[in-house]
């Protein structure tokens, strides 16, 4: 491992470098908001920004992306997507996420179009400068990374420290001029940034500890809540989509003017749309809102705990504001179960 | 010479909306000689009243597919009015420069797929494909670059979104606007395309004349659409658009459920030949050179060539595009200036804009939350109503002792050549403002 | 098998959704290798008798139009509304907020009274005849028509989505008209559109129509929160859907 | 952990790649149901267990997860029966020999046939279209029959014309030790057997529950009423298998439409032990 120490300037023209080198996506405005999108120059970067509208997993697992295209006679020819591409200024609860669905795409049947975009990232993960209205990264343990990124950047008082690991970090120290090891004084003061973030990322508190978020789930199934919440429900799908975790997709084809000659691509899914679980001749598997509304808080608590052995929340606070009702909180809805136990649940 | 002549088209076809034309004459005498308008009404007046200034342009753009940025832009020009705003000067020139896209886009959808037919004997664009490719190619790049220009600047080919009451919702990328021009640069040889094959084909057009008068927006130095006051062929005074009921003074017609108007005489023409005729001397070089290419001189009045005076426009619009494109990349667009504060209050606010198909108003009284209580829209199509039929009236006797077929051709061309956009024209100027 | 011969017809609107077909310029060749354009009248002069697929815009407003409607229905293996008018009355319906004679008066003044002046209550096509496909968006969307023609042609169910824009709002990454303390209605309009007005800076108008279960008692709720009235909700509600039960809290 | 992604020379299948296959024969079944002898072009067995299911694919159409309906015992070749419904089932019915299909796949569990059923008494409960993968299973036994006590099979059906491979019932029967029973929902004019719903059959049969293993498919509606017919008859739960239904797109435990909680069935199912689910809330 080694700590480098960069100025504004050093840091901007590496920026440069790095965009010389390969596609770089990186934090930039949008409208009040940020978004990943890719850097033209170093000056559109923005480290300082609080949460972005999609997580930066849309650069390995994108929105839209095509699997196969086919051709007449039953012919399909996989398309992958293996050029190199540097993603810049993920946060840590992002960077989480994204060891997440590494392990989800990865398990059983490995899927490769994923892995292959995976391989081609070099991510440099930066630590968060300005807390978002609804983070509480800080409560569910990933507002610090310290291991598994490529490059890890993290502001200090006139420019960033950065900490680059294994050959992908190499590649991004090779192209530092003059690099200059941070001394002692520096390290020190990025453990205050890790220890301060880790208080600071708190917008919401939960009082329920993580690893007995699955016990509490499992006897929550009848609990009034879901109804309650579900009652405000639009089935939007808002707040599965923002979600860095989330990572259900529909497969569609298209066909070009010829009709026999398209792509068949997948799609950013949601659990909570109505047509989620429907089958052809009409029945729905979860019909209700409310079952819908749970399923969602069951997979961040307790299914994906149960195949990872990690909580599938990471505290990013997206959904929270993401959803227009307003009833997306995990954290108040976590709490609540707690502190209401269901009449049921107690009198066991 | 046929002895009797007997015309029923029911929905004329190639044209917007739905006319009749219906004609009866025996033994060179006319029995009955009628422009019908038969569109269903839709009370467009009726709709608004009761709803937010927010919503006016939303709904008002649905009055017409073809001209939604003119009415648009005239709505959000007389709401703007009657909440006393201002507009800066960069945002109102964005604004004519969506407002071109639509000219180019409308006049190429009418020559290219509803008068080339009629020029070179066919019924519909289809044939064209085969016998006329390089034609048909230029006419889609015109029409395609029109939509793309609209859709970059007001967000989409049809009903604009992103034109507001204050200015805009958002602002084209100055990337977009380079990419912009370039497609406007690679249009003006597709419309010499046009314009020679039009050249070759003005022979077609029936050598048919009748004086009337013309009326359109003018504005000192300006070839204008956007901006300026009423000017009239028949008078140097100019009227403010705020009393447009001075100009078109309307009435009901029992042939049409669409309105007809009149001025000084009994009709008048508005359109690309009335712009021509008022304002021919201030188009830009290369439009100028095609007109003079085209024979088109101030002072046509023969209706047909409202076809040769869209081309010309065509190419002006580009052209004038071009420059303010440059003049926008210049000075930068200014994020700053995108929109202003609207403050709704009591009051009423008119305007006026040229639709591809004429001059368009709009009039609209709010109450003091900013809620429509009374509305009118005087729409270029109605104003050309009587002009149809008086050119009828005329023009019938001269062409009596023709061939059944060919005098059907020569009515329908007519009507064709005014572009009339009927499903807008079916609004009624409400005398007694509500 | 032949191509499908396939017509277009207009009724009560604003012709912006056949406009969007014109608008198809140079993939309009490609469309014609697929079907075979028989009846058009905005652009061609001939009359075609049985047609596979009537494409029907607009409103019904008239007796006389039921009839024609009716008489295109007969001749039609499939009838596709097209456009907000035709697939649930659109801006058209507003009108029926007023009492007929009230709208008459309105726009025509002391001459209401003539008979062709007369207009019935507005409809959508299917409240007059079936219909096998709806086509939504005032004006519709030309990607998604000539994705959904394709679809057609080789003979799979067209996909249309029973979503809310917010889902390709979210895939769009606009920043929400609520963020704003806009009134957006993205959250219980059927998708499709690639959320166009929300990524125009435009809040969502609704023009698509509701999905098949709007939440809309959510969406009266809500309003508090954002410091709007339900009055204002039922304004923006009321411009495409009027006629909409669904939309009624 | 991160295996997969730091093996940069490896490159792993496609999962989502079809493969090739060649439509052989077509049968009517049905107004809406018919069947399709398949073969891969490569020329290889499937490779399937019976109860698993592959994902069918028609470029530009899409695909749709279809059960085998033939045991492996019978050859290279394997077979699919097909219910209209949709697009991708729609298209698949206008399939004549020669034609090409996409295939992934075999995916998900199967009837233990090797293990819980050899050498138990076995109960196959079959509603409707049910029958179709369940055929599968009794092909298998019925061509090791030796493996197996005996065999009770129950159809129901909706009419006598929904009824699925009549044809074959004479040969399932047998080698003996088979008892058949069908019943209709509705009858017609010319059927003479039963008439009821498909528990209406439970009770005819006599069989020791502790000797004996249930396989049960049919629609969402048919299983709770079926179970609590043979919990009554005091079957346990471990000795009962379901195979169940789900939206399912990718086939392979990615795309999340058919879970139930926790569970994907295109990787933990179709087939599951009912005691593993009874807790699932969203099972049955
Ligand atoms: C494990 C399993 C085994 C099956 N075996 C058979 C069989 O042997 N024979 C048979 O006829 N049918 C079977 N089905 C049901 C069959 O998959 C559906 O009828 C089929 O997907 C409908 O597709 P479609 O394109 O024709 O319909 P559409 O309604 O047009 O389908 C649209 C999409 O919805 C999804 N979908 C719709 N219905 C279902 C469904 N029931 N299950 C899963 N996804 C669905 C698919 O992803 C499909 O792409 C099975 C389903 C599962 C899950
Ligand atoms: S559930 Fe909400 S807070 Fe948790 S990771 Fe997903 S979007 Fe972020
Ligand atoms: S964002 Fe909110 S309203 Fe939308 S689906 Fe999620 S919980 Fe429901
Ligand atoms: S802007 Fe509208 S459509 Fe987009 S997410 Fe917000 S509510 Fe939904």
């Amino acid at each position: 491992m080694s700590v480098y120490k960069l100025n504004m300037e050093q840091l901007r023209n590496w920026v440069g470098r790095l965009i010389a080198e390969r596609p770089v996506y990186g934090v930039r405005q949008k409208d009040e908001r940020f978004v990943f999108g890719r850097l033209k120059k170093p000056e559109e970067l923005r480290l300082d920004y609080d949460v972005t509208i999609l997580p930066p997993k849309k650069y390995i697992l994108p929105t839209r992306e095509n699997l196969l295209a086919y051709q007449p006679g039953e012919h399909y020819e996989s398309l992958w997507a293996d050029e190199p591409f540097v993603l810049l200024g993920v946060h840590p609860y992002d960077f989480v996420a994204i060891r997440q669905l590494d392990l989800l795409f990865e398990r059983e049947k490995p899927d490769e179009h994923y892995l292959r975009r995976r391989r081609a990232a070099t991510i440099i993960v930066a630590d968060v400068e300005r807390a978002s209205d609804n983070v509480f990264a800080g409560c569910v343990g990933t507002a610090v990374v310290k291991d598994a990124f490529d490059g890890l950047l993290t502001r200090v008082e006139d420019g960033y420290l950065l900490e680059v690991r294994g050959e992908k970090g190499e590649w991004l120290a090779s192209l530092l001029e003059s690099p200059s090891p941070a001394n002692a004084a520096e390290l020190s003061r990025r453990n205050d940034v890790w220890e301060n973030n880790r208080r600071r990322l708190r917008k919401h508190e939960l009082k329920v500890p993580p690893e007995q978020l699955g016990d509490l789930l499992r006897r929550s199934v009848d609990h009034p809540l879901w109804e309650e919440k579900a009652r405000l429900c639009y089935s939007c799908g808002s707040c599965n989509l923002v979600c860095p975790t989330c990572y259900c997709f529909d497969v569609r084809d298209e066909s070009d003017w010829s009709l026999d000659k398209g792509v068949r691509y997948r799609v950013w899914d949601g659990c909570l749309l109505e047509d989620f679980a429907m089958v052809a001749g009409g029945h729905n598997f979860r019909p209700t809102r409310a079952a819908r509304y749970r399923h969602r808080y069951y997979r961040k608590g307790l299914y994906v705990p149960e195949m990872i052995g990690e909580l599938a929340c990471v505290g990013c606070g997206r959904c929270i504001t993401a959803c227009t009702a307003g009833i997306a909180n995990p954290v108040e809805v976590y709490n609540r179960l707690q502190e209401e136990p269901h009449e049921d649940d107690a009198a066991e | 010479m046929a002895e009797t002549v007997n015309i029923q088209v029911d929905h004329i076809t190639r044209v917007e909306g739905h006319g009749n034309i219906v004609l009866r004459a025996r033994d060179g005498h006319i029995e009955k000689l009628e422009w019908q308008v038969p569109e269903a009404p839709r009370f467009f007046e009726a709709m608004v009243k009761g709803r937010s200034w927010q919503d006016i342009q939303t709904v008002v753009s649905r009055i017409c597919g073809i001209c939604s940025v003119s009415h648009s832009l005239a709505a959000l020009k007389a709401v703007e009015a009657a909440f006393g705003m201002e507009i800066p000067p960069q945002m109102q020139r964005l604004r004519l420069l969506c407002h071109y896209g639509e000219q180019l886009e409308s006049h190429s959808l009418h020559l290219g797929y509803l008068v080339a037919p009629d020029l070179l004997g066919q019924k519909s664009v289809l044939p064209l494909i085969e016998s006329h490719p390089d034609l048909v190619r230029a006419v889609m790049k015109a029409h395609s670059t029109g939509n793309r220009w609209m859709e970059v600047i007001g967000g989409r080919m049809t009903h604009p979104v992103r034109l507001k009451v204050g200015g805009f919702t958002k602002l084209p990328t100055e990337e977009e606007l380079v990419s912009l021009r370039t497609l406007l640069e690679e249009c003006l040889p597709a419309l010499e395309v046009m314009a020679d094959a039009l050249h070759d084909l003005a022979d077609r057009l029936p050598d048919f004349r009748r004086e009337t008068e013309y009326v359109a927006l003018v504005r000192p130095g300006e070839y204008t659409f956007y901006e300026g006051h009423i000017g009239s062929t028949d008078t140097e005074e100019t009227v403010p658009p705020a009393q447009f009921e001075k100009v078109a003074n309307e009435y009901v017609s029992p042939q049409s459920t669409a309105k007809w108007a009149r001025w000084h005489r009994e009709s008048y023409m508005v359109g690309a030949l009335a712009r021509f005729n008022l304002n021919g001397e201030y188009l830009l070089p290369r439009a100028a050179a095609t007109a003079s290419k085209l024979g088109l001189e101030k002072g046509n009045c023969n209706p047909y060539w409202n076809n040769i005076a869209q081309m010309v426009e065509c190419v002006q619009v580009v052209e004038d595009g071009i420059r303010l494109i440059d003049a926008l990349l210049e000075e930068g667009l200014d994020e700053q200036s995108r929109t202003v504060p609207v403050t709704p209050r009591d009051g009423e606010g008119a305007a006026a804009v040229e639709a591809p198909r004429g001059i368009l108003f709009h009039r609209y009284r709010f109450d003091s939350r900013g809620f429509c209580i009374g509305a009118n829209m005087c729409i270029p199509t109605n104003q050309n109503h009587a002009n149809i039929q008086k050119d009828f009236e005329k023009l019938v006797p001269e062409i009596l002792d023709r061939d059944q077929e060919e005098i059907r051709l020569m009515l329908e061309m007519l009507v064709r050549a005014y572009d009339p956009c009927i499903s807008c024209s079916t609004h009624y100027l409400d005398v007694t403002f509500v | 098998m032949g191509k499908p011969r396939v017509a277009i017809f207009d009724f009560a609107c604003c012709e912006g959704c056949q406009l969007q077909i014109a608008n198809l310029d140079e993939d309009l060749l490609n469309l014609i290798e697929l079907v075979e354009p028989v009846e058009w009248r905005e652009a061609m002069s001939e009359k075609a008798g049985q047609i596979d697929v009537a494409i029907v815009e607009g409103s019904i407003t008239r007796a006389e139009d039921e009839q024609r409607l009716k008489e295109i229905r007969q001749r039609a293996e499939i009838l596709m509304a097209l456009g907000s008018c035709a697939t649930h009355g659109g801006v058209n319906k507003l009108r029926n907020r007023v009492p007929l004679e009230e709208a008459q008066r309105i726009v025509y003044g002391a001459s209401a009274g003539m008979p062709h002046l007369q207009s019935g209550q507005v409809k959508a096509v299917h409240e007059v005849v079936p219909v096998d496909l709806k086509i939504y968006g005032c004006p519709i969307e030309i990607t998604e028509f000539s994705r959904i023609i394709r679809e057609l042609a080789a003979g799979r169910t067209p996909f249309v989505p029973n979503y809310p824009v917010c889902v390709e709002c979210k895939l769009r990454e606009n920043v929400c008209r609520y963020e704003y303390n806009e009134i957006c209605l993205g959250p219980v309009t059927r998708a499709g559109c690639n959320a166009r007005c929300p990524s125009n800076g435009m809040w969502c108008f609704g023009c698509r129509g509701p999905v098949d279960h709007p939440n809309i008692n959510a969406a009266y709720d809500v309003m508090a929160k954002y410091g709007k009235t339900v009055e204002d909700l039922v304004g923006k509600l009321e411009l495409f859907c009027s006629g909409e039960e669904r939309i009624r809290g | 952990m991160r295996t997969m992604l730091q093996s940069e020379e490896q490159t792993l299948e496609d999962i989502y790649r079809p493969r090739p296959a060649t439509v052989v024969r077509v049968e009517d079944m049905t107004r809406t149901e018919k069947l399709f002898e398949l073969e891969l072009d490569s020329g290889e067995p499937l490779g399937h267990m019976p109860g698993q299911f592959v994902e069918v694919s028609l470029a530009g159409i899409g695909e749709a997860p279809i059960s085998i309906s033939s045991s492996p015992t019978r050859g290279r070749r394997f077979e699919l029966v097909v219910r209209r419904v949709g697009s991708l089932t729609r298209a698949l019915h206008h399939l004549k020999p020669g034609d090409k299909v996409g295939i992934r796949g075999p995916f998900g569990t199967w009837f233990p046939v090797d293990t819980d059923l050899r050498g138990r008494d076995v109960i196959f409960i079959c509603g409707g279209i049910g029958l179709v993968p369940v055929r599968s299973a009794i092909q298998y036994v019925v061509d090791n029959r030796t493996d197996y006590g005996h065999v009770f099979i129950l159809f129901g059906a909706r009419t006598p014309a929904d009824r699925l491979f009549t044809d074959e019932y004479e040969q399932w029967c047998s080698p003996g030790e088979v008892t058949f029973l069908e019943t209709v929902d509705k009858r017609d004019a010319r059927w003479t057997g039963a008439e009821g719903v498909i528990t209406t059959l439970i009770p005819c049969i006599r069989f020791d529950p502790a000797r004996t293993v249930a396989v049960i498919c049919g629609p969402p509606v048919m299983y709770r009423f079926v179970i609590v017919g043979l919990k009554e008859r005091g079957m346990a739960e471990e000795n009962i298998f379901v195979s169940l239904e789900r939206r399912m797109k990718c086939g392979v435990g990615k795309c999340g439409h058919c879970q139930i909680n926790h569970i994907y069935v295109c990787q933990k199912g179709p087939v599951f032990r009912l005691s593993e689910i009874t807790d699932l809330e969203e099972a049955l």
